[in-house]
C-alpha cells in the first residue's frame, strides 16, 4: 500500500515548483497558473491527510471543496485585473505594472 | 470501488489510443505531396493577411467567467442531493437559499447589462 | 438446456464469465485476469460505440434526404446501407494538410480529444441491469467532466490552426459549450434530486415510474442544452458555413476531420442514450430485470426515438444568432432550471415528509409533481409573453423594393 | 511493488513534469495545457485516495471552468503567444534555490513526526462518504456557514472581476 509519506512529499514538490513559478515567472498570467498548482498541492495535502489520519470525520474533504471556491474566485478576479491592466498598459509583465511602486 | 476506478483508468487509456489508431494509419495510407501554396492558411481564397492571433472581445472572457462561478457553485449541491433524505427541513433550506443566491446573481448580472451580446 | 437458457439471457456476462474461467483454470491470478477482462470490455465498448457511427452516419443522411424530398444514398447495398464503407476508403486515403504555423502538437491532439471526450462517456452508461461497465458512485459528474474535455479539443483545435476563421470557432465553441453547461448541469440535478444517487444505474434503478413523468421541464431542457453542446443545428455557430468558413475544423483534411465528424456523430446519439437513460428509465421495460438482453434492446429502442427528434431538430431548425443563442441561454433556460430546482427540492422535501415517495404512492407523487411543473411553465410563459409587449425590436434600415421600376 | 504504487509513481511523475513545464515554457498557451495534464493528474491522486467525488469535481471545475478560462485569457491577449523573450525574470536563480530549500525544509520537518509513514485504514463505502459529505455541508453543526459563504464570495468575485474586465465605451 501507499504510505502517506509518498503523498506529503509529491505535494510538497508540486508547492515548490508553484512556489517557483510565482516568484520567477515575469508574466501575470504565468504566476496565476503557479498560484493554481500551489493550491492544489495544498488540496492534495488536505485530502490525504483525511484519508490517512481522519477518515471518519469529512472535514478533510469539506476544506478541499472550499479551496475549489477560492480558487475560482481568485481565478475570476486575478484575470479581470489581467485583462484591465492589459487593455490600459499593453504589458502582461509584472515588474512592469508599477503605477502603485514610488 | 477500486474495481470501478481501475474500469474508468483502462478505458480512458482505451479512449485515448482508439481515435488515434486510424489516423495514424490513414498517415501511411495516404499520400504525401506537400507545396508551399497548398500548405497555406485557408481565408476564403485569398492570402492571408496580418497575425492571427489577434487581440478578441472581452465579452467571450465574461462569458465564460459567468459560467466558471456557477459551475463552481453547482457542484456543490450534488452532495446535497445525494443526501436529500438525511437532510432536516433546515438542511434543504439551506440548499434552495444557495440556489436563490445563485439566481440573484443572475439577475444582478442582467439587471447591470452584462449579458448582453455589443 | 438450463444453461443454454441462462447463456441467453445474459450473453455478455456469459461469456465473461467462461473467459474468466478459462483464464484462471490456466493458473492467471484472478486480479490479473480480472483487469484483463475488465480490459477487453472497456476495448469491446469502445469499439461498438465506434462501428456504431457507421450506421448513424448512413441513418442521418437517410432522414435528411427524406425530409429534403431527395432519396440520399441507394447504390450500394441495400438501401444504400454500405454507402459508409467507400466513404470511409476514400476519407483513409486522404493527404493530411498541415497549415503553415500551426502548433503541431496541440493540432494534432484535438481530433483525438473530439472523439474521446464523447466515448468516454459510455464507460459509465449501464445498457441493461447485468450489462454495465463501472457503477461509479459519481457517474452524473463524471459524464459532466469528460464532457468538458470534448470542448477543450474543439478549442485547442480553433486555436493551433493558425486561422482566424478557425479562433472565431474556437471563440464561439467556448461561449456555447460553457454557456449552455450551466443549465444542464441544472437539469441533471433534479433526477439526482430524485434518485437520491448519482450513479447511472441507480438512477435508472431509482425510476419505476420515467422521470420524465416526474420532471418533464428538466428533461426537456436537458435535451436542448445537450444538443447545444454536440454542436449541432440549431445550435451550430462554432461551425457555420456560411459565416465563419466551417470553424474551427476548416484546417483539417483528411481522417484527422472525419475524427471530428465521428466525435460528431457519436455525441449526437451518446446525448440520446443519456437522455433515455437519465430521463426514460433506461433499460427499463417489461421482463427487462429477468432477460438482461432485452433491457439492451429497450434502451436503444428508447434511444433512437430521441435520436430521431435530435436529428429532426436539425433538419427543421434555422441556425441561431449569437446574440440569440446567448439569450435564449442566460435568460430562458439558466432562470427556468434554477426556479424548477428551487421548487422540485421543496416539493420534494415536503412531499418525503408526507411520507408520499415514488414507492409507496406513486399515483399522488407523480401528479403533484406534474402540476408543479405545469405551474412553472405557465407562470414562466405568462412572464414571458408580458414582457414581449414593451421590448422593440430596433430597426436597423427601412425595408425597400429590390426592383424599383425606371420613371418615365 | 504493488500495482497501486506503481500507478502513484508514474503519475505522481507525470504531474510533476508537467508542473515544471508549466513553469518554465515560454509558450504561454503550452503552459495552460501543461497545467491541465498536471490537474488531470491531481485528479487521478484523489481517485487513489478514495475521495472520488472531489477527483471529478477536480475535472469539471479545473479543467473544464478554470483552465478553459485560462486559455481563453492567453488566446484574447495576443503578445502571449510570440513573446519569444525569456519569460522568467533574470534573477531565477533566487526562487530556484529558495523553492529547493523550501521542498527540503518542509520533508525534513515532515520526517520528524511520527504520523509520516502512516498506513491507511479502512474507509467507509463510497457512497456513504457521498451522503455524510452532503448533509454536513447544510448541516448547522458543521459547515452550513462557510456553504452559504462560499455562495456569497463566488458572488462578489463574479461581480467584481466582470466590473474589472468590462469594455467601457
Amino acid at each position: 500500500m501507499i504510505p502517506l509519506s509518498w503523498y506529503l512529499i509529491f505535494a510538497a514538490a508540486l508547492f515548490s515548483i508553484g512556489l517557483f513559478g510565482v516568484l520567477a515567472r515575469k508574466n501575470a498570467v504565468a504566476i496565476l497558473l503557479g498560484v493554481e498548482l500551489m493550491l492544489n498541492a495544498v488540496n492534495v495535502n488536505l485530502v490525504a491527510f483525511w484519508r490517512y489520519r481522519a477518515p471518519n470525520m469529512i472535514a478533510g474533504q469539506a476544506f478541499a471543496i472550499m479551496i475549489f471556491a477560492v480558487a475560482a474566485a481568485e481565478v475570476a478576479v486575478g484575470l479581470s485585473l489581467f485583462i484591465s491592466i492589459y487593455r490600459r498598459r499593453k504589458t502582461v509583465v509584472a515588474n512592469e505594472i508599477d503605477l502603485m511602486k514610488w | 470501488m477500486p474495481g470501478d476506478w481501475l474500469y474508468i483508468g483502462l478505458f480512458l487509456l482505451i479512449v485515448a489510443i482508439f481515435p488515434g489508431v486510424p489516423i495514424l494509419i490513414a498517415a501511411f495510407l495516404a499520400p504525401r505531396k506537400p507545396h508551399p501554396l497548398k500548405n497555406q492558411t485557408y481565408e476564403c481564397g485569398i492570402e492571408t493577411h496580418g497575425d492571427t492571433w489577434v487581440q478578441f472581445k472581452a465579452q467571450y472572457y465574461i462569458f465564460a467567467l459567468v459560467f466558471l462561478v456557477f459551475d463552481v457553485e453547482l457542484v456543490f449541491l450534488f452532495p446535497w442531493a445525494v443526501a436529500f433524505n438525511q437532510l432536516s427541513l433546515f438542511g434543504v433550506a439551506a440548499g434552495v437559499i444557495f440556489v436563490l443566491i445563485l439566481f440573484v446573481e443572475l439577475m444582478i448580472a442582467w439587471r447591470k447589462g452584462l449579458l448582453e451580446w455589443v | 438446456m438450463n444453461d443454454f437458457l441462462e447463456f441467453v439471457k445474459d450473453p455478455v456476462n456469459g461469456i465473461a464469465n467462461w473467459i474468466f474461467g478459462l483464464l484462471t483454470g490456466w493458473g492467471m491470478a484472478p486480479d490479473l485476469a480480472g483487469g484483463l477482462l475488465k480490459l477487453v470490455g472497456a476495448g469491446v465498448m469502445c469499439l461498438f460505440g465506434l462501428m456504431l457511427v457507421i450506421v448513424l452516419i448512413w441513418l442521418e443522411r437517410k432522414l435528411y434526404a427524406r425530409i429534403q424530398d431527395r432519396l440520399g444514398p441507394n447504390r450500394v447495398g441495400w438501401w444504400g446501407i454500405l454507402q459508409t464503407f467507400p466513404d470511409m476508403v476514400k476519407i483513409f486515403t486522404k493527404e493530411y494538410i498541415t497549415p503553415k504555423g500551426a502548433d503541431i502538437v496541440p493540432y494534432n491532439l484535438a481530433p483525438i480529444l473530439a472523439v474521446s471526450g464523447v466515448l468516454a462517456v459510455w464507460a459509465v452508461l449501464p445498457l441493461s441491469s447485468t450489462i454495465y461497465g463501472a457503477d461509479l458512485n459519481v457517474g452524473v459528474l463524471y459524464i459532466v467532466g469528460v464532457g468538458a474535455i470534448g470542448s477543450l479539443g474543439i478549442i485547442l483545435a480553433g486555436w493551433a490552426s493558425n486561422n482566424k476563421y478557425a479562433l472565431v470557432g474556437a471563440f464561439r465553441a467556448v461561449s456555447q459549450m460553457v454557456s449552455y453547461e450551466v443549465p444542464m448541469v441544472l437539469a441533471l440535478l433534479v433526477p439526482v434530486l430524485l434518485a437520491r444517487t448519482m450513479g447511472v444505474n441507480s438512477i435508472v434503478h431509482a425510476q419505476s415510474v420515467w422521470f420524465i413523468l416526474v420532471a418533464p421541464l428538466a428533461a426537456l431542457m436537458f435535451m436542448l442544452t445537450s444538443q447545444a453542446e454536440v454542436g449541432r443545428a440549431p445550435f451550430d455557430l462554432l461551425e457555420a458555413e456560411s459565416e465563419i468558413v466551417a470553424g474551427f475544423q476548416v484546417e483539417y483534411s483528411g481522417l484527422k476531420f472525419g475524427m471530428f465528424f465521428v466525435g460528431e456523430f457519436l455525441h449526437a446519439f451518446t446525448i440520446s442514450l443519456l437522455t433515455a437513460t437519465l430521463f426514460l428509465g433506461g433499460w427499463r421495460g417489461p421482463w427487462a430485470q429477468e432477460w438482461p438482453i432485452l433491457g439492451v434492446f429497450y434502451l436503444f429502442l428508447k434511444a433512437a426515438a430521441v435520436y430521431f427528434l435530435v436529428v429532426l431538430m436539425r433538419i427543421a431548425l434555422p441556425r441561431f444568432r449569437i446574440d440569440q443563442m446567448l439569450n435564449f441561454n442566460w435568460k430562458v433556460l439558466t432562470p427556468l432550471a434554477l426556479v424548477v430546482l428551487m421548487v422540485t427540492a421543496l416539493v420534494e422535501k415536503i412531499l418525503f415528509d408526507a411520507n408520499i415517495t415514488l414507492q409507496s404512492a406513486p399515483l399522488g407523487y407523480v401528479l403533484v409533481h406534474l402540476a408543479i411543473n405545469a405551474l412553472i411553465f405557465a407562470g414562466y410563459l405568462w412572464l414571458a409573453l408580458s414582457n414581449q409587449k414593451q421590448r422593440e425590436i430596433p430597426v436597423v434600415g427601412k425595408p425597400r423594393p429590390t426592383a424599383v421600376p425606371p420613371k418615365p | 511493488m504493488t500495482l497501486l504504487q506503481f500507478v502513484f509513481l508514474v503519475i505522481a511523475a507525470v504531474t510533476l513534469l508537467s508542473a515544471a513545464l508549466v513553469v518554465s515554457s515560454r509558450n504561454l498557451v503550452h503552459a495552460a495545457l501543461w497545467l491541465i495534464v498536471s490537474l488531470f493528474g491531481v485528479a487521478v491522486l484523489y481517485a487513489l485516495l478514495d475521495a472520488g467525488f472531489l477527483a471529478v469535481v477536480q475535472v469539471v471545475v479545473y479543467i473544464g471552468a478554470i483552465a478553459i478560462l485560462f486559455v481563453l485569457v492567453v488566446m484574447l491577449s495576443p503578445v502571449a503567444p510570440k513573446d519569444n523573450r525569456s519569460q522568467v525574470d533574470a534573477r531565477w536563480w533566487l526562487p530556484g534555490v529558495l523553492s529547493v530549500l523550501l521542498f527540503g525544509g518542509l520533508v525534513w520537518m515532515l520526517s520528524l513526526w511520527q504520523g509520516f509513514t502512516s498506513e491507511v485504514p479502512p474507509v467507509a463505502d463510497a457512497n456513504q462518504l457521498l451522503v455524510q459529505l452532503g448533509s454536513e455541508l447544510v448541516s448547522p453543526n458543521a459547515y452550513v456557514l462557510p456553504f452559504e459563504l462560499a455562495s456569497v464570495l463566488l458572488v462578489a468575485a463574479m461581480i467584481g472581476a466582470i466590473w474589472v474586465a468590462w469594455e467601457r465605451k
